[in-house]
């Protein structure tokens, strides 16, 4: 009898492959086909660039590269002396160093750098995947973003104990939410920007 | 007649080997087909992330998780995050911790559908593999449409989550888990009684609970050596006590055995994911920690269960901003240094079931 | 058992081998002196109420001024959880094996033999696992280890 | 002096080739020897077109198994793939191992190669669709298939790799074994048939479905099963592939093969498939018997529908083990198979079968 029960086993696992085998295959063609990334999807980092004046948004406050786990950003952006304010000279992302953990979009307070959802950047050489700001600004700038910054250098306003939801890591003043409220054209901070694919 | 002269003859199985799962390497010492003797040699995936670790911030140190043992990377992130905050007593709100709990058992199902797929094609059986990376697929979608990656997540930070799911997460996680409820069917047709695999798995590889206990292995091979040992309930962390679910045991300790509880595990984990959906709490998903997280000078030894066993980190901090050590512990460290006593005096084929039965994964053991 | 018990269990039992450090925030740490690991490791196994029959992890620590070997230890059956830890000097610093007591103990005293130079006495193979065999750059998981293409994180 | 032409229902075209050749006045010994060559020429371009045609097929075959699309790049769906990759093997650098032992490691995968074209001799494509009948046909397919063995075992040896010597010995122990049992399972077709001439076995199959000797209850199923499991394992397919079991002894026997002779290797395999899967067709499924098509396009179709049984055996299956393996053979095949050749004989002493 157990020879029998063998046999109907065998059988049962013969029905399952051939069952599949009828069905239509769940893969895709790549490079005809591709997967709709999903919004929050971390691929290539990019630079962002005011959808207003071009500029880049990026004011060179180093968080970003001071939040890298694996130095793949490195800015030069010194002070002027009588301005006191940084100027962006450059900035560099050896996407070959990035782990692409996402951190540095965390920690910038300035909507300046983004992981794309962009996934394809092979290059033939290791150099080709030093980033200079030109290129990273030409690939973000399609890219879509909801502006969080502040529309005016705000006064230094106290810490809001209501920052909760977006969980982002934030360096210089939790300011951002409250007055991103006082500034009306700018979008809602609070409404998740990752909604949906 | 003069006697046939015999001998024996070392062959290298590994570091490239299609069944060693990463690159472990095993001098074996044959006679005929039959396995003498066994000696792992590891570290060709040594990649020093202890101290890549002691060289980055307590945030930055969590990437760096996510490449210790990728295949459960969540638990990974946990196991540091909690071990933090355990150094610096940070409460984590309760919609995170349910994140976490969704998020590690989706993980758990996700990691045994890669074993279930791995040990059907290192015994032989191509499709199997095929059809358990299919239900992962899903699992890994999810994880992609909650923190946009699908490997190394970097969700799960110190004192919560990074990101709050998204809404379509809750139908879509619920569809995921109807479709693997049904699939276990076709998985458990496929070959829980099928006769090749009944002969190749049963009673190969037993591992007594005795030397299991001597060995410090952990997780679902011990369980199916009959020991009831689970972190998730013995030693509970993050809100594990508040659902209802069973510690799967079984008996001899074989190839077999370890196959099944993992497939029992999955319907565990499904039924504790499926709890968490509906316990939902709402409320914020991370507790306030600056990004300058600095913990007092202590230290401390976290665990937590994952689906390789017990996954510990040992952090000494001594005040300053990065860990002064980090020493983690993975249950695959122990499952192999237990493979020269269970693998030697079998067959070169059943050496392969039962290294795909131990489920080793080599940058957990190689760091 | 709660740590609180165990804590009292200990400082009733083990007065003169276990002293109670003030590091350990969750699960009990204990300072061991170095030669009489084996004993109390023997000792907490073997003790009926403890049963510390499960070696979890073995981790070196390289303060910069010395070594500590700590080891964390817990049980099957009464599911208690303990941290060993032994203070050894930085230089020539020497344990004994812990193996007869867990076997488990074998691949994390290489591992600490390997990494940090700590010699472990009585052990059967201490040989290189981790690292390359023919590895000739001293002990990289002490502190102050460099070689030529090590780079550290920039400091920011 | 008219020759037997073995075209069978295209005997319009070869025949008129062949009248050419004639016209040529060439001397009797030399006709034969181009007609020959011709005809070597001719198996082995079907051999290898079919071979071709199975790697492609099983490719497809175990990518829709398992819900993927398989090879799409060239043609339609990708039907020149393995035309491709043939090329590619053929213009790859052929690797040697230093130590290797030159002849065996050479004359190795020619002799596998050889042994796969040689059985095709006496396969029965269609009516008259035969190289040659011998009236020993099934015993010469049988004892050619058997120089598979040798082959394997020189490759294991020559290419001085434990791994392939490993396969090499595995698969001798393995052939030889299971050659038993198939000889046994063919035996009580040839016993009911009174031939082994290839031909013969398929005209006594003739008329109704119900002449296969599939449905000669009780013998002719038990025979069909005996013999595929045997024959699955003759051309060392999963359940039964473990002189290449990948996951073990990564390729086995061919391990340290490269290039072209891998490639010979490759294609006598997929030939000994279809060789095997015929044999099959031939002995019970009627050969090339079959309404209202071509009877060379209802051989090839059955035994494309046996090949495709070895498939879904081979993509559903785990591999079992060595021992397993033989103990199987000895401990439940060839006792299964002599018991049945002997209720065959019986009942054919008996009368109670035609």
């Amino acid at each position: 009898m157990k020879l029998l029960k063998d046999i109907k086993n065998l059988l049962i696992g013969m029905r399952i492959t051939g069952k599949h085998l009828g069905r239509h295959a769940i893969t895709i063609q790549y490079p005809e086909e591709r997967w709709e990334m999903p919004e929050r999807s971390r691929g290539i980092v990019v630079l962002l660039s005011d959808k207003e004046t071009g500029d880049l948004n990026c004011t060179g406050c180093l968080l970003c590269m001071k939040a890298c786990p694996s130095a793949a950003i490195f800015i030069d952006a010194p002070r002027d002396p009588e301005t006191k304010k940084r100027k962006l000279l450059t900035f560099t992302v050896d996407n070959a160093l990035c782990c692409f953990c996402g951190l540095c979009e965390e920690a910038c307070n300035f909507s300046a750098i983004k992981m794309a959802t962009m996934y394809e950047f092979s290059e033939p050489e290791k150099e080709g995947f030093l980033w200079d700001m030109k290129k990273l600004q030409e690939v973000g700038l399609d890219v879509d973003y909801i502006d969080t910054r502040k529309k005016k250098p705000a006064k230094k306003v106290p810490k809001p104990a209501t920052d909760s939801g977006t969980a982002t890591d934030k360096i210089v003043p939790d300011t951002l939410d409250s007055d991103a409220k006082q500034t009306p054209p700018a979008p809602e901070p609070d409404k998740p920007k990752e909604d949906g694919e | 007649m003069a006697e046939l002269r015999t001998e024996e003859f070392t062959v290298n199985m590994g570091p490239h080997h299609p069944s060693t799962h990463g690159v472990c390497r095993l001098i074996l010492t044959l006679s005929g087909e039959k396995v003498i003797k066994i000696v792992p040699v590891i570290g060709y995936l040594h990649r020093a992330l202890e101290k890549i670790c002691e060289n980055r911030t307590y945030a930055q140190c969590i990437p760096v998780m996510d490449r210790f043992e990728y295949v459960t990377a969540m638990s990974c992130e946990y196991l540091f995050s909690n071990a933090a905050e355990k150094l610096a007593e940070i409460e984590v709100p309760e919609r995170a911790e349910y994140l976490r709990v969704i998020m590690l058992e989706l993980n758990r199902i996700a990691s045994h559908l890669i074993f279930y797929g791995v040990t059907a094609m290192d015994i032989g059986a191509l499709t199997p593999f095929l059809y358990g990376l299919r239900e992962r697929e899903g699992i890994i979608d999810l994880f992609e449409m909650t923190c946009g990656q699908r490997l190394t997540y970097n969700y799960i930070r110190i004192g919560g989550v990074s990101k709050d799911i998204p809404p379509q997460f809750e139908p879509k996680c619920r569809e995921t888990i109807k479709t693997i409820r049904e699939k276990l069917n076709d998985y458990e047709g496929l070959l829980n009684e099928n006769p090749i695999w009944l002969v190749r798995n049963k009673g190969i590889g037993v591992l007594p609970a005795d030397l299991g206990i001597a060995y410090g292995v952990s997780g679902p091979v011990l369980r199916a050596s009959g020991v009831k040992y689970d972190i998730r309930k013995d030693d509970p962390y993050s809100i594990y006590d508040r659902f209802d679910f069973e510690i799967p045991t079984r008996e001899n300790g074989d190839c077999y055995d370890r196959y099944l509880l993992r497939l029992d595990e999955i319907k565990q984990s499904l039924n504790i994911v499926e709890q968490a959906l509906d316990a939902l709490p709402e409320g914020d998903i991370k507790a306030k920690v600056s990004p300058n997280f600095k913990p007092p000078a202590g230290e401390v030894y976290a665990r937590v269960e994952n689906s390789r066993g017990e996954l510990g980190v040992y952090i000494q901090s001594d005040g300053g901003k990065k860990p002064l050590r980090v020493k983690m512990r993975g249950g695959s460290f122990n499952q192999l240094q237990v493979l020269p006593e269970i693998g030697t005096d079998c067959l070169v084929a059943d050496l392969v079931a039962i290294f795909a039965s131990l489920d080793i994964i080599l940058p957990e053991v190689d760091r | 058992m709660t740590f609180d018990e165990l804590k009292e269990y200990i400082s009733a039992n083990y007065p003169d081998d276990m002293t109670l450090l003030d590091t350990g925030r969750c699960e009990p740490f204990y300072e061991v002196k170095a030669e009489k690991l084996v004993a109390v490791c023997k000792r907490l196994r073997d003790d009926e109420q403890l049963k510390f029959d499960y070696f979890c992890n073995l981790g070196g620590v390289d303060t910069g001024e010395r070594m500590e070997a700590v080891y964390s230890l817990a049980s099957y059956s009464m599911k208690l959880r303990l941290d060993l830890k032994v203070i050894l000097p930085h230089e020539n610093a020497e344990i004994d094996s812990v193996q007869e007591v867990w076997p488990a103990a074998n691949w994390y005293e290489r591992e600490l033999w390997e990494l940090y130079g700590v010699n472990v006495k009585n052990h059967n193979n201490l040989t290189r696992f981790l690292l390359p065999d023919d590895w000739d750059q001293g002990f990289p998981m002490r502190k102050d280890w460099d070689a030529p293409d090590f780079i550290r994180m920039p400091e920011l | 002096m008219t020759y037997p032409l073995p075209f069978g229902e295209l005997h319009g075209v070869f025949g008129w080739l062949y009248e050419l050749l004639e016209s040529t006045g060439l001397p009797q010994p030399w006709l034969d020897v181009v007609r020959y060559a011709a005809l070597g020429a001719l198996v082995f371009g079907v051999i290898s077109l079919l071979a071709l045609f199975l790697v492609w097929w099983e490719r497809k075959i175990a990518a829709h198994i398992q819900q993927r699309f398989g090879p799409m790049r060239h043609g339609w769906h990708g039907w020149y793939q393995t035309v491709a990759d043939a090329v590619k093997l053929l213009t790859k650098e052929d690797i040697l191992v230093d130590t290797r032992d030159k002849f065996v490691f050479f004359w190795a995968p020619v002799i596998c190669f050889v042994a796969a074209f040689l059985a095709y001799v006496t396969i029965p494509f269609g009516e008259g669709l035969i190289v040659a009948d011998l009236n020993i046909g099934i015993l010469y397919i049988m004892a050619i298939t058997t120089f598979t063995i040798i082959s394997l075992l020189m490759a294991g040896w020559g290419s001085n790799n434990k791994y392939a010597l490993l396969g090499g010995i595995r698969s001798a122990a393995q052939l030889i074994s299971y050659e038993i049992p198939m000889v046994a399972s063919i035996l009580v077709v040839v016993l009911f048939v009174g031939s082994m001439s290839m031909v013969d076995i398929v005209e006594a199959q003739s008329g109704w479905i119900t002449n296969w000797y599939v449905f000669r209850v009780p013998f002719g199923p038990i025979a069909f099963i005996t013999y595929i499991i045997a024959a699955t394992a003759e051309a060392n397919r999963t359940p039964f592939d473990i002189p290449e079991a990948e996951q073990e002894l990564v390729a086995g026997y061919n391990i340290e093969y490269s290039g072209m002779k891998f490639a010979m290797f490759f294609l006598a395999e997929f030939a000994n498939g279809f060789t095997v899967s015929a044999i099959a067709v031939t002995l019970f499924f009627g050969g090339w018997h079959g309404p209202f098509l071509p009877s060379w396009v209802w051989f090839l179709l059955k035994t494309l529908g046996v090949v495709f049984l070895l498939m879904l055996f081979r993509w559903t299956y785990p591999r079992l083990r060595v021992d397993q393996l033989m103990e199987f053979a000895w401990k439940f095949l060839v006792p299964v198979t002599f018991a049945n050749l002997i209720l065959a004989a019986w009942m054919k002493y008996a009368g109670w079968y035609w």
